[in-house]
């Protein structure tokens, strides 16, 4: 029969494409149970589309958008991909050495105002009576003009995605904060995975076996790139670093954030981040719901 | 036999949008024209004459009444020579001329109009490099080549010198009479109409009524003869008193 | 009587037309019965939630302001250079390429280059918007300044109309039709740069919104702030489009 | 002679224009010294290696396609109905609220539902960029036909000229300005659309790649990208616009 | 002393963009008119009337020569009735006399004008409602209220039915009396150029020159005659073969 087609809608800078190139270069899909057809996309906002117009099976994004799509009657599914997060960056000279000092500084916010390490970080703001909605001169913007804000030293600090924070701290920056630490620091001592593989929930239970061989194969091209110096060279020009110092930092970057664990501790982990920015983001970006949708973690078994 | 009755119980202008401004331009008209005859329509500015040219090209039909062309009825070809050229700017006079035939331009037939009316050096060249009296003449050829069943001329002979305006008349009456149609045709001068007409129309003020329907008796062979137009002319005045404030 | 019979016809073809896309609408949905279609139902109540919350109001003033500040801009100084360069050969020849380059950089990149030379500030944000729309109001008004009438500028001449006065009273009101042109699609076109403008350098704005609801795929929401801002159009449409068209177009015969 | 002068003159001052917008720019690019201001030099460097590396040519000719078959499209429709709309007043009433509203539907909204429905298509795309083309096209003819000269119409029909032939003859020319007017500025908002339509949901194109730069904030290819479509469009003008406009425009005095 | 002295040695039409006809509308032209004459233009159709009285009017400096005008120079005020109305269709009849002016509209002279030439019923009207004799009477009007140093007619009183010409005819001889001026005047009509003009200036077919220059020795006041009007026609046609085939 028929060996069934996964169809990944990944950007072309994005670290699953990295993971795809090294599965190739490690002649991982030959012998696979399945085929991968890549559909480049261009950014986040690409990939959700045509996820939604079933133009590909799996995307990369977060489970909090997968629970509200969940919770509007569209049955997606999440199963995590990497655990690294977002950075609060700083220029290697800042005065800035604690959250307190942000107070009437410029901040860059890369995701928005629902972004979620930025409503991560107010939480964990009013914890130490810092005000930072109100304290902060906010600005929001496109990731890319926002680095480029911080070194025409436009604003003071910046919250980033990591791939734009890597760029930066290999340019000296210095980083604060990292989100796995907001979310120690809020008392949650689990490490919960950021982004996940996105997929119609049918869609992964029809084809349990290929695409729980494709997990498995994808965790072990992370691997070998963390391990094998000769398999990162080879993707190395997909990562577009300008410098070895740079690459050196995605790699480190790319690699602590290997998915360790994920069972019901970090699920409930979830739960209660989940709760938490419902509150913070006042149901803008969880929806309605207050809970985290039942079923959307997909379970391999 | 008539070839256009005309029985018009209003004609009514409405100014368009905002202001209501109503003007009555004609008011219970009847009249009929003769197959093939040359009819003159004389009467003061404003009085209606080209509303109602309009009208029986079938251009406005905004009135009450009607307006029966003979017996063909919609298929009759009508020459229309406007008050204005109306040329088409983005084409030569040539291309003006040929563009109102359906089928095949008659170009032998174009050749000699033009021919006739001084313009065949400017048969290539665009109506706005012409002068108003080139492009009026323009617009005669034009409504002579289609050969029309019904002949509707709006002051044709304006801007054009004597000796041209002469010409064309006589072009016009030689058309005329070696296809006889149906001529309607609007002037100022009393000599140009009775030198060409079968019958003067003289219309008032609006409303617009016929003041008078008066037949030109004189043979057409006599019509160049200038003391016959003269001696018309003052019988006429004598003649017709309800006409004398109009001339 | 005619335009008695016109006028209500026009406002019930008004309603019916209304009335027949809701209808189309509706019909859309419950085919598709997709979130990615809501009903025009959920819309109206999303709307209707937004707009007490006062975030649709705000957002949407926000906006507003950009798009009449640098609307103005762009057509007062578009329509100033589109007549220059319609009547003068020589600065024509000169500008045309420039107006052609300017006319096709991708919006992305003037808002790019405004935000990274003038920083993420409401002057970049209204600086790119107007050089993206002014090329556009250039080239129509340019258009319609070739195609006016010479006849009128000779009576003008003959007459001594100063340059003002020519403008005014010959040129301008044969300009109308293209203004209005300009006008309508330069509305839409503000509109559309506005929303990436916004999308990428502002903190407030629909264009910073509607981006939120499409990371969240939340179409009900982004549609509700689209009628909204088509509302407004509308409104300006009716009250001051329309108008201004009848009262210039009322000699037309 | 003075037509000879003009010819010569025109080339020269197009040369100089050209010339004087490098020079500015060079001049801009000295000052700000920034990667976020390349040099000329630069970028046209860049411009020859993404040349000879086949990519560009690759990505621009995927996006021309697109434009051409799109751009036809909407040009064609949006032609009939604009002149059917000014023709006819109760179609008109019926139809100007829908014109205004999908004028103003914001072009991610009609991407997004066309990739929805239609999927990640070609087809799809091409909808979405004609969806919001079209009304632009509609809105700048049907001011057009608005403003027909009655003189001339009334001519073709005492002279019984045909629908088409009145059409062609007519009408067109009439119209000529406008179709510009519309040709020109709606290239250029094909362009802004198309580069949204392939940044969400196409895997080539201009719009792709210039969204990839734009994430390595790589100004210099955005600039090489940008104008190898402005030459296009440069090379349109040239070689289709400018004989157009003056065969159209030979007969004016 | 000449009010204008026209030396022209060239003037040539270059037809625009693609094709290069050339036509030489007037070649070698010298003429001098007086302060307050009253001169009539006659000649053919398309001989270069226009274009000369464009170039009076400086409407077109595109030729070889030069055109002096009294001391005054720039800034003697032209009425210019062109051959066309060339009204501003967005404006109403009295908006489009009032535009004319630079300072206050005279009112009182307006009203009178448009009373005169039976327009006040329609002074709110705009020109496109207007037939086209009226048309032509609202630009008549618009030339004689500023009150011209020099007044430029091409062909006025076509388009207007015998009685309405006559008394534009009348209204302008009156104004000329009253404040005199210089006035240039096309026409086709010998009886009307002689019934008004000091001199008639017959001009020959393009590239135009002056056939004969003759000045009318007939007395103001036996001018509105027939009989005298006719006499003096006769006479000219005797006495001067070279205009015979013009006429
Ligand atoms: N479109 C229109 N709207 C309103 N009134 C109009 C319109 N067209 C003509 N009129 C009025 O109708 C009357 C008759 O106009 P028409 O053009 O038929 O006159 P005419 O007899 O041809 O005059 P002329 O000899 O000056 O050309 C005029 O008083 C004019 O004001
Ligand atoms: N813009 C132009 N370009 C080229 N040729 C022109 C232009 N205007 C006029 N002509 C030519 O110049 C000649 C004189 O034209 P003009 O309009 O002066 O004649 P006119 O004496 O006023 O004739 P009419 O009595 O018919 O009005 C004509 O042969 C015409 O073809
Ligand atoms: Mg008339
Ligand atoms: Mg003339």
């Amino acid at each position: 029969n028929e060996k069934p087609t996964i169809r990944l809608g990944a950007m072309a800078a994005g670290t699953l494409n990295w993971e795809l190139a090294a599965m190739r270069n490690q002649g991982l899909l030959e012998n696979a149970g399945f085929n991968v057809e890549n559909i480049a996309v261009a950014n986040q906002q690409a990939g959700k589309v045509a996820l939604q117009a079933g133009s590909v099976d799996v995307i990369v994004s977060d489970w909090i958008w997968t629970s509200s799509m969940r919770s509007t009657g569209t049955n997606l599914s999440f199963y995590p991909f990497s655990d690294t997060s977002g950075v609060l960056l700083v220029p290697a000279d800042s005065p800035i050495k604690s959250l307190a000092d942000l107070k009437g500084k410029k901040l860059g916010i890369a995701g928005g105002e629902l972004d979620k390490n930025w409503l991560l970080l107010q939480a964990l703001g009013q914890q130490q009576q810092v005000d930072l909605n109100a304290g902060v001169e906010k600005i929001y913007g496109a990731p890319p003009l926002l680095s480029q804000q911080l070194l025409e030293k436009r604003v003071d600090a910046l919250l980033t995605f990591w791939q734009f924070a890597a760029h930066l701290e290999a340019q000296g920056y210095r980083a604060l904060l990292t989100g796995e630490d907001i979310i120690r620091q809020l008392g949650i001592s689990e490490t919960v995975p950021s982004i996940g593989y996105v997929f119609k929930q049918d869609w992964a239970d029809q084809h349990k076996t290929a695409f729980k061989q494709f997990l498995g194969l994808s965790k072990q091209a992370h691997d070998t790139l963390c391990s094998s110096d000769t398999e990162w060279q080879k993707i190395v020009p997909l990562t577009d670093a300008a410098s070895p110092k740079e690459q050196q930092k995605l790699r480190e970057r790319y690699c602590q954030g290997r998915v360790e664990q994920w069972g019901a501790t970090q699920q409930s982990a979830a739960a209660k981040i989940y709760a938490m920015l419902h509150q913070l983001s006042n149901n803008k970006l969880t929806g309605q719901s207050a809970q985290i949708q039942a079923g959307t973690f997909w379970s391999a078994d | 036999m008539n070839d256009i009755t005309i029985s018009i119980q209003d004609k009514t202008y409405r100014s368009g949008h905002l202001d209501d401004r109503q003007h009555q331009a004609i008011a219970d008209l009847q009249l009929g024209v003769g197959r093939n005859e040359f009819v003159c329509l004389l009467g003061p500015s404003g009085c209606g004459k080209t509303t109602l040219l309009n009208m029986i090209a079938g251009l406005d039909s905004h009135y009450q009444g009607h307006i029966r062309i003979g017996s063909q009825a919609a298929t009759a070809k009508i020459g229309y020579v406007f008050q204005n050229p109306r040329l088409l700017p983005w084409y030569t006079v040539r291309q003006n001329i040929e563009v109102v035939f359906a089928q095949t331009p008659p170009a032998a037939l174009i050749d000699a109009l033009l021919a006739d009316m001084q313009l065949s050096d400017v048969q290539q060249v665009y109506p706005e490099r012409l002068s108003l009296g080139m492009q009026r003449r323009v617009a005669i050829i034009r409504a002579f080549a289609i050969n029309p069943d019904i002949l509707l001329m709006d002051e044709p002979f304006v801007s054009l010198d004597a000796p041209s305006a002469r010409q064309v008349r006589n072009l016009l009456y030689s058309l005329w009479q070696q296809r006889p149609h149906t001529v309607l045709f609007v002037s100022h001068d009393l000599r140009e109409a009775i030198a060409l007409a079968d019958r003067l129309i003289f219309l008032s003020p609006p409303p617009m009524r016929i003041i008078s329907d008066i037949p030109v008796n004189i043979p057409r062979e006599l019509r160049n003869d200038e003391a016959q137009i003269e001696a018309f002319r003052e019988h006429l005045l004598s003649q017709h008193p309800a006409i004398n404030g109009l001339l | 009587m005619l335009t008695g019979i016109f006028k209500f016809n026009h406002t019930t073809i008004t309603l019916l037309s209304l009335l027949v896309l809701l209808g189309i609408w509706q019909l859309a949905a419950s085919v598709a019965n997709s979130l990615t279609l809501p009903y025009p139902a959920h819309v109206a109540q999303v709307f209707w939630q937004a707009t007490q919350s006062g975030e649709l109001p705000y957002h949407l003033g926000v906006t507003l302001l950009r798009l009449l500040v640098s609307f103005s801009i762009a057509m007062v100084l578009g329509c100033a250079i589109g007549v220059m360069l319609g009547k003068n050969k020589t600065l024509d020849a000169f500008f045309d390429n420039w107006l052609v380059i300017f006319l096709n950089i991708p919006a992305l990149v003037t808002i790019i280059l405004c935000y990274v030379w003038f920083g993420l500030a409401e002057s970049a944000a209204i600086l790119a918007v107007v050089i993206n729309k002014l090329p556009n109001v250039i080239v129509t008004i340019r258009e319609g300044t070739r195609a006016l009438d010479k006849d009128l500028l000779e009576m003008a001449e003959s007459y001594r109309f100063e340059r003002k006065k020519t403008f005014v009273h010959v040129i301008w009101p044969q300009l109308h039709p293209f203004v209005m042109a300009a006008t309508r699609s330069g509305l839409a076109l503000i509109w559309k740069i506005i929303l990436v403008v916004e999308l990428l350098g502002r903190s407030n704005g629909m264009g910073y919104q509607l981006h939120l609801f499409f990371q969240l795929f939340d179409v009900a929401s982004l549609l509700a702030y689209t009628f909204a801002f088509v509302a407004v159009i509308q409104l300006i449409e009716w009250l001051l489009l329309r108008p201004l068209d009848r009262k210039a177009l009322r000699w037309r015969r």
